[in-house]
């Protein structure tokens, strides 16, 4: 089981990484029995995610996956940022191994965890938006 | 960003690589793949053969027979050729259980054997053998006397290793074969960890059966021991040709056996000094690692364990990020962690110590070996606590303990023996 | 006494070997050597480990398996290693077995099988399965009818060899195949003999399993293949790591695996060239030892056959004196004689194809290889009429044969296929 | 397994093989489905052997310890021929493998029936000779 160089360039030069102290949501899923746990921060203005941090206690694709999804959700809508999958992330990093393909499941659910905090907070949450959460029913160790 | 790091990594593939995983395999010995390379050239003859080749082939096969045999102080006829550990593990237990289910079906094991060993156990219950798994001490060892408690009149084989692969502990295997010899139960010991590294005398130790591996001390993978005591019937596991006295077929590896006896040769004649250097090494890096990275505690125990072996578990982190890390840093180690394991569960010998999950995750296993010398300790510790601070830097569950959020599982000062009870709590 | 024979023994030390013996085992070529050593120094790394070195052994290991199935024309995880062919052997007709119990408990194989089928055959007897045994014919056929006659609605598993290693007759094992396959029955073959000698396709020959070794075709001894229908789920052999796609556990011998799938590669290169080489040698061989030794057959299919394999009986003499007085002019060949083999039996292959005892004991297999050349075969065709006569000299069955005592199950003129009816009556 | 220097020379070499003509005794045991058969004829003069030959199919082993046989009994008087055990020959040899002792056996074997024909020819058996026979009628292959 190898990384590709770029999982490991996010490994070992996480980007995005640590916290925002006044975060406008903030999402924590894993659980330290099954060895991950991704906190992810999250700066919001007029809907944009204008900024995204995450402290990871986890394998090395646990990390770069939340850098990279890190990455992929500064800038872009809360709605846009909603409709990145783990494939996406995973695929951004040049692929996982198969058996890793479950990390990049935490980075998605960890973006959503802060999100459904957002639009439930801002009272913006709709049928269609509560579909896109399904995610954070599933655990992601199977 | 810590530059310290930064500089480290960007100047280690400059440094020659750290081989600290001798646990899990061992680069072959000069003199061990000149003599193998030697072999293949000039004895390939197959040893059942009637001819010149075959006669010298089956020369080899038995003078590195004898040559073992006498170092463990046993009869030629006691040591049979196999493939691996593994296959050693699965023909003991499953030949020796096989063929005395007339007499009973219960087998005892420990929880901490190796998969070869555990897995084993596991195709027998499906076979309706029952099994009786021991548990473990904090440190990894066992009591003989739950070994006597569990005997049963229906037992008719135990197995217990004599060093445990990740922590390194040191079963009283002496004493379990004496209770298991007294009971007439057979006993069966996965050495493989042990040989080469300790002395190993099957006799002594009242040991019916005993598994080996090469790949451990210096020989190649590919190549394994069953002493099996004389007279002592078990089932075969590989049926076929006549080789190794009719009870495992399949061509003899002429090349590799007289590896096997060449490596264990050169471990015999070094054991005593080899193994008081090793012991030197490993607890100043135990104790300069303990006191060098807070929250930091020794697996396994502190003075009945393998000369080469340092487990540590480092809390709030997890343990294959810590090998990355390392990796990129030039060292090559081994944890326990769910995430380097192909089977993605944590190490079931941390958790059979009373470990809870979330520092198992977090293990390293560092093992050393006869070309490790002061330098790799020394430059080791330069680079462990740099690693350790990143990843906790990094670590959400340190940030909640900086808070005050969570308390810490190992103490600051950490120790060689934490007792800890339970995990975070969190779920 | 046979003073040219005397002459060609004195002299014979000073000529190279010629070593006809390569059904029994090969030497590894320089280029599979140089690879093997190479992986050893360098590439020491245990391929589960989570570093550098690992992913370096793990790649060799996967390229490996890669190139073999390429080779083969089968997927990679259809590939299994293991440490011999007897292992591949009893993996697949164990594993199969056992896994299909539940469905039935009847095995059918063939009687000419070698030893690593056979008796695992017969451990599973013990363990309460049926097995039945075809008959071949007196050239070792196997007909397909008989396979399709013997399934049973319990029939779980039919097992037929490829190519048979002493007499050399290549069986239909696609027919066979297609005969299981619309049975649902599964097929497995014991390929050992003919990788590297013949094209094999799994998939074209209807296989479900398939047993292969690498000391056959100049890899090392101690290493083989398992084939494995993607899909098929057959129970493990050897129980222990994840391995293998946790099918096999044992640290992997990546050098090993490295030698086979480079000696694999080498000999599909040259396959058809040297195939007919061979086969041109082997029958120029077969005709004049038939035409110059009075009372020899052929024992095999004359065409239908290895390309490297001659198989003769000569009356009146015994195999394992001829092997002696060969080997003592340079020749390494083997025979299917009672005395050369460790179990004291005459070869089970010989008498399956209805060959007397007497006659069978007088048996000489010569099996060619690469290295083999128009010269081994003129020396040898010099030397085997002086070995016979001098074995005839010294036989009281060949005093009898002259004195008009005993009738000849030979003729002189011997042949490529001379039917025989029952021996000499004497007892 | 490996033959001594010894049975090799004796294969290799054989002494006294081949038949006599006009022998005084005879003995043939074995049987060519086992795969050995020995003759063994023996010239007799005043109860001493003064010539002995042998013809051999089987193995190396078989054929050496005919040969070996055959010089250990010449010159002998056949009393003293008859205490000649497969061990004595097999000694002689240098010791043979141990899966081929039952050779030596049948070299002791045919001395024995080709004295046994002797001394029931010449009515010279008796009950203590009788005893020394005993060997014929064990199965050489077990
Ligand atoms: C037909 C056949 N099957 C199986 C085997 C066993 O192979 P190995 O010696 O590698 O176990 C051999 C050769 O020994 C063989 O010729
Ligand atoms: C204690 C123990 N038993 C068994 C084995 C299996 O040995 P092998 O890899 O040679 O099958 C190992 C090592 O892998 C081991 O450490």
């Amino acid at each position: 089981m190898e990384y590709s160089e770029k999982v490991l360039d996010h490994f070992m030069k996480p980007r995005n990484m640590g916290e925002i102290p006044d975060a406008d949501a903030s999402g924590t899923v894993g659980n330290p029995i099954c060895g991950d746990i991704m906190k992810m921060d999250l700066k919001i203005e007029n809907n944009i995610i204008v900024d995204a941090k995450f402290k990871t206690f986890g394998c090395g694709s646990a990390i770069a996956t939340s850098s990279m999804a890190t990455e992929l959700i500064i800038g872009k809508t809360t709605d846009e940022a909603l409709d990145i999958t783990n494939q996406a992330v995973a695929e951004a990093l040049d692929g996982l191994p198969k058996v890793k393909m479950h990390c990049s499941v935490l980075a998605e659910q960890a973006v959503k965890k802060a999100l459904e905090q957002y639009y439930l907070n801002h009272d913006m949450m709709t049928p269609e938006r509560q579909a896109k959460f399904e995610i954070l029913g599933q655990n992601e160790h199977d | 960003m810590d530059k310290t790091l930064e500089r480290r990594i960007k100047e280690a593939p400059k440094l020659p690589r750290v081989y600290f995983d001798h646990a899990a395999t061992t680069a072959p010995g000069q003199e061990v793949t000149k003599l193998l390379l030697s072999v293949l050239r000039d004895n390939y003859g197959n040893p059942s053969s009637f001819y010149k080749e075959g006669h010298q082939a089956a020369r080899i096969l038995e003078e590195s027979r004898a040559s073992i045999a006498g170092g463990l102080g046993v009869l030629p006829e006691e040591i049979f050729f196999t493939s691996c550990g593994t296959e050693s593990d699965n023909w003991a237990i499953k030949g020796a259980a096989r063929a005395r289910q007339g007499r009973g079906r219960h087998l005892i094991t420990s929880t901490i054997e190796h998969h070869a060993v555990l897995h084993t156990m596991e195709a027998l219950e499906k076979e309706g053998f029952e099994v009786t798994y021991l548990e473990v001490d904090d440190q990894g060892l066992i009591d003989p006397r739950t070994v006597q408690a569990a005997i049963r009149p229906d037992t008719t084989l135990v197995s217990v290793m004599m060093a445990n692969n990740e922590i390194g502990t040191l079963e009283p295997i002496d004493e379990i074969g004496a209770i298991c010899r007294k009971a007439n139960v057979i006993f069966h010991s996965d050495a493989v960890q042990a040989l080469g590294a300790l002395p190993v005398q099957p006799r002594d130790l009242n040991c019916d059966l005993m598994s080996f591996s090469g790949h451990k001390l210096y020989a190649p993978k590919g190549i394994g021991l069953l002493y099996k005591r004389k007279g002592l019937r078990i089932e075969r596991l590989l049926d076929g040709g006549a080789q190794e006295r009719r009870q495992r077929g399949g061509t003899e590896n002429v090349a590799y056996a007289a590896a096997f006896a060449k490596a264990f040769e050169l471990s015999l004649a070094g054991m005593e000094s080899e193994s008081k250097r090793q012991v030197g090494l490993r607890d100043r890096l135990i104790k300069a690692v303990i006191e060098s990275v807070p929250h930091t505690k020794l697996n396994g125990h502190p003075d009945k364990r393998l000369p080469n072996n340092a487990n540590f578990s480092f809390e709030f982190i997890e343990g294959e990020s810590i090998l990355l890390l390392l990796d990129s840093l030039g060292y090559a180690c081994s944890s326990g962690s769910a995430c380097t394991s192909a089977s993605l569960d944590p190490s079931h010998v941390l958790l059979a110590i009373g470990m809870p999950a979330e520092i198992a995750h977090g293990s390293l296993r560092v093992t050393i070996g006869r070309e490790t010398g002061e330098e790799e300790i020394d430059r080791f510790l330069v680079d462990i606590p740099l690693v350790i601070e990143r990843l906790r830097e990094m670590s959400p569950l340190y940030a909640d303990y900086n808070k005050g959020k969570l308390k810490a599982l190992i103490p600051p000062q950490g120790g060689m023996d934490v007792k800890m009870k339970g995990g975070y709590g969190l779920e």
